[in-house]
């Protein structure tokens, strides 16, 4: 699988929810060759921030080159508030696509779930499935996605204020929705992989999900983002697994998390 | 003009290598660009066995650079002899590998096995800060560096580089001990001990406490050493530290490398080591310079 | 909240002050700001008599940084006496005088001399990497430093900060010598050692070749320094070293400090000092946190 | 004199030479303020490059305090190259005015000298001057500011590839058109300070050097861009001043350059 560093034109950019940035681009490479639940390196111009900043892809246009980035500004003087501030015609560093994606051959009936800005990713891969998909999303508060998603499956809210959807987390909306799937496919904070993870044990069926952990080349060569593996890795030749590289999608069965 | 440099009898095409850790065993680059265009590369460190490496968070970013705690995580020399110098046996470059330990036997071990091994240079890292048992007591002393030297040799089937740490007070006391310890070559710096806080999480940003600062941040220190150490010992220097252009990498020459390996920047762009020595010909074509060696340590 | 900090029986206001020689003796930024905003004004280093300093280019940039070496230039303690202390008086702050020399009587000079000063602590510059008689030595050394202190002790008529160096292998060994020497809190790091070079002039970009790194690209090696001689002394520490925000200063902080210095960063901002001890007392309060010390050193 | 800094609104910028920008700013307080002779920090937002650029001031516009700044971009990834990129509507942080600036209440026949760089403080200069000006200008090869210059006093040009005017430098300009004076203002490179030094001395005539050194605060704190002084001056007590606060203009006679 190719990957590219290049400089992209922003083509809009809005902010879709409080600190949560849609972003698109035009690549001159990357869109083509990228798939759901893989992400890109974004990389500032401030050289106080020098390390690129994973992110993950939301929607690829690949006839067109562009791909939608939709991600959350982490705070005050950030490399991501820096990017908040990108607008038509800027240009910006991008590196991509990187890591190996959701698988997009099943045809099980699905749950995609994400959690918070694990939820982006979610959107590319709806619309790459094939299968009856059940989109579980869950927020603090504040929704955003919704209606994209609307379009490639059902849509099951839980926010944790209890303002949308089923007051509590993904979980509690897919048991008081009464859903069931026979694949999972997941992305958002560890601990509600951790819950997912279990879930899927004790219902049997198989899960993907994507892992996030502090990167610093996104290419798999400083060991930096590494998760504990269930078995001694090929590559690593320890219990360790590249997220960036190996993943960021793994079986749940293959990782501990 | 002649980008060629010899280091401790090895002939490199030019005076790039990578810094040990930074670049794997070059196979994610080799996605970017041919190998065969760097001078050298320098593998991340080898053990006798492999190593798990540090919990996570391992990487934390600062200002002007980075900051790490892998602990040396490693497959091992058995699967790195199998698998990785074949792999980078298959580019025109020379093969430096770094090796890591816990005990002086550990040493040893690992270059006993790679004097059979078709590799070009050893680079002995004594002053990892990273992990407890990464040897850090060798690198802050200069009778254990010269002791550990005298042992690597002895078992050494390639030229020997001692990679010194930059937490010292004398680096040039270092730089002395390993040649008298027999060294081949040096290289350094390697990190300078670092310390990230979360104040909102109010914990260590890296799972490690500390870790090894490296990137822009730290080259006017590394420069600083590297004249030191060149104006110190008559060995060969391998410069690096914060190197991110061709102009970084020619200010190490000037101030007394033979060589330079460029670290941290390859995170940042996976081909820019072989963008710098190209950019190094560049620079030398345009000040008229014939040699890297004419170049070398000129501003006294 | 209280954001007032007792340093050696000291009490400021906040605990903010300014890193020696980036501030003058205040009248500067004066021009900018009350100065009682802030905890203490450390001023520049003062000798016995005065210093021209070094040749020019006495500054260079570098990424996430600077590198000085203006070698100490000091208008000398009798004209400090008459101009610097009486207008610093004029504000509701801490005096804070810091003193270099050549030798220790030129120490001891100074600080008997100043006893009889209305002024409220001294900090001893025992590590300014610039200048050669600067005092280099006993910052480097566990004997000569503790030896100074002890001497400097015999005539200090105020309580009496060891400035540290961190360009030394064991920072908490130099930490623990001057507190054995009798020192009431200890100051640090100092800046770190650099050289810059210019490749196209091929010459060092500082007249004094060498110079003291600073900013914020030094930032994650003072934590270290800091969280280390923290938990090696019962002495205040005061913490410095890339200071630019009031997340910085909270970082120094839980590492281990009582209290910080900006240096660098009033080069770019003549007001951010103040607005550093602002900002502390803004975290505190959304944190809960009711005093400095109870937030000093709790990241362990 | 009160000295602010402030983030100003970029008005207009064009490249007027190769590598010569010209950038009208829209300050606060900073034009209001400013005379003829001092200078600006100008800062970068770049956090590779924290400390201030000093760039002297070229015009002054108190009434809609406006400022002009004319400046060198001296080499790739260098802080005056991001400020060539500054479009209108930009912000850029701005510390001033700062220094002393230079005499102009002065009535004597003038000789108002600028080498390459320093010759956009001229004009302002040549605006502020209420006497006979005789504006003598050096440049490498490529003239700059002329036009603007010539509305405020007669203009003599040197260069020394010899493409306009004479050819040589600002004293040889002076020799060959059989000029005169009573006083000088001068800004340049230091080479070309000392033979006007020397020249003012020979004349016995009163001169005024702007200087430049390496800086770090621009407000006379951090001693960084001293010069010698011919006798110990009062605020050192060595034989040292400052560039940036107590200059950067100094009678020749005062300084050892």
């Amino acid at each position: 699988m190719a990957k590219y560093k290049e400089r992209s034109a922003v083509i809009s950019q809005e902010e879709i929810a409080k600190d949560i940035y849609s972003l698109w681009i035009e690549t001159a490479q990357i869109a083509r060759e990228a798939k759901a639940g893989q992400f890109v390196s974004l990389y500032t111009a401030d050289g106080g921030k020098l390390l690129p900043r994973p992110i993950s892809i939301c929607e690829i246009c690949r006839e067109e080159s562009k791909l939608r980035l939709v991600y959350r500004v982490t705070g005050k003087g950030t490399g991501t508030e820096l990017f908040s501030r990108l607008k038509e015609g800027d240009e910006i560093s991008v590196m991509g696509p990187l890591g190996n994606g959701f698988p997009t051959d099943r045809r099980e009936k699905a749950f995609l779930i994400g959690g918070g800005i694990g939820i982006p990713p979610m959107l590319e891969l709806a619309k790459e499935l094939d299968c009856e998909k059940q989109i579980v999303v869950g927020y603090r508060d504040e929704c955003f996605l919704r209606e994209d998603l609307e379009r490639y499956g059902t849509v099951y809210t839980a926010t944790e204020d209890g303002s949308a959807g089923v007051r509590g987390n993904v979980l509690d909306a897919v048991r008081e929705n009464g859903l069931n799937a026979e694949v999972i496919y997941a992305c958002g904070p560890k601990p509600m992989l951790r819950a997912i993870k279990n879930y899927a044990q004790e219902k049997d069926i198989p899960c993907y999900l994507s892992l996030e952990e502090r990167m610093a080349c996104g290419i798999g060569a400083c060991l930096a983002c590494v998760c504990n593996s269930a078995e001694r890795d090929a590559h690593s030749n320890v219990k360790n697994k590249r997220v960036c590289k190996d993943g960021p999608v793994f079986l749940a069965s293959e990782v501990e998390i | 003009m002649d980008l060629r440099v010899n280091i401790a009898g090895v002939e490199w095409k030019n005076p790039v290598t990578v810094a040990s850790g930074t670049f794997g065993s070059g196979e994610e680059y080799a996605e970017f660009m041919d190998l065969g265009r760097l001078g050298a590369v320098t593998t991340k460190g080898v053990a006798n066995v492999p190593w798990e490496g540090n919990p996570t968070p391992r990487v934390a970013e600062i200002h002007g650079g980075m900051m790490n705690a892998i602990g040396l995580q490693n497959p091992g020399i058995d699967l790195f002899c199998k698998r990785d110098i074949p792999f980078l046996r298959q580019y025109d470059t020379k093969i430096i590998v770094n090796v890591c330990g816990r005990s002086v036997e550990d040493y040893c071990e690992v270059v006993e096995r790679l004097s059979g091994e078709d590799v070009d240079m050893l680079e002995i890292n004594i002053s990892c800060p990273n992990v407890r048992e990464g040897g850090i007591a060798f690198g802050q002393d200069p009778k254990a560096a010269e002791d550990i030297t005298k042992a690597v040799k002895k078992y050494a089937g390639q030229p020997v580089i001692m990679k010194l740490s930059p937490n010292v007070t004398d680096i040039a006391e270092m730089a002395r001990a390993v040649e008298a310890g027999g060294a081949d070559a040096v290289s350094l710096i390697n990190p300078l001990t670092g310390m990230k806080i979360d104040i909102y999480r109010r914990t260590f940003a890296l799972a490690n406490k500390t870790g090894g600062v490296s990137g822009p941040a730290v080259k006017p220190i590394a420069v600083r050493m590297v004249y030191q150490v060149a104006n110190a010992v008559k060995l060969p220097v391998i410069g690096m530290g914060g190197i991110a252009s061709a102009e970084d990498a020619v200010e190490f020459i000037l101030a007394g490398a033979s060589a330079v390996s460029v670290g941290t920047a390859n995170f940042i762009n996976p081909t820019i080591a072989a963008e710098i020595a190209d950019g190094i010909a560049k620079y030398m074509k345009s000040c008229g310079f014939e040699s890297v060696a004419e170049m070398t340590g000129i501003v006294k």
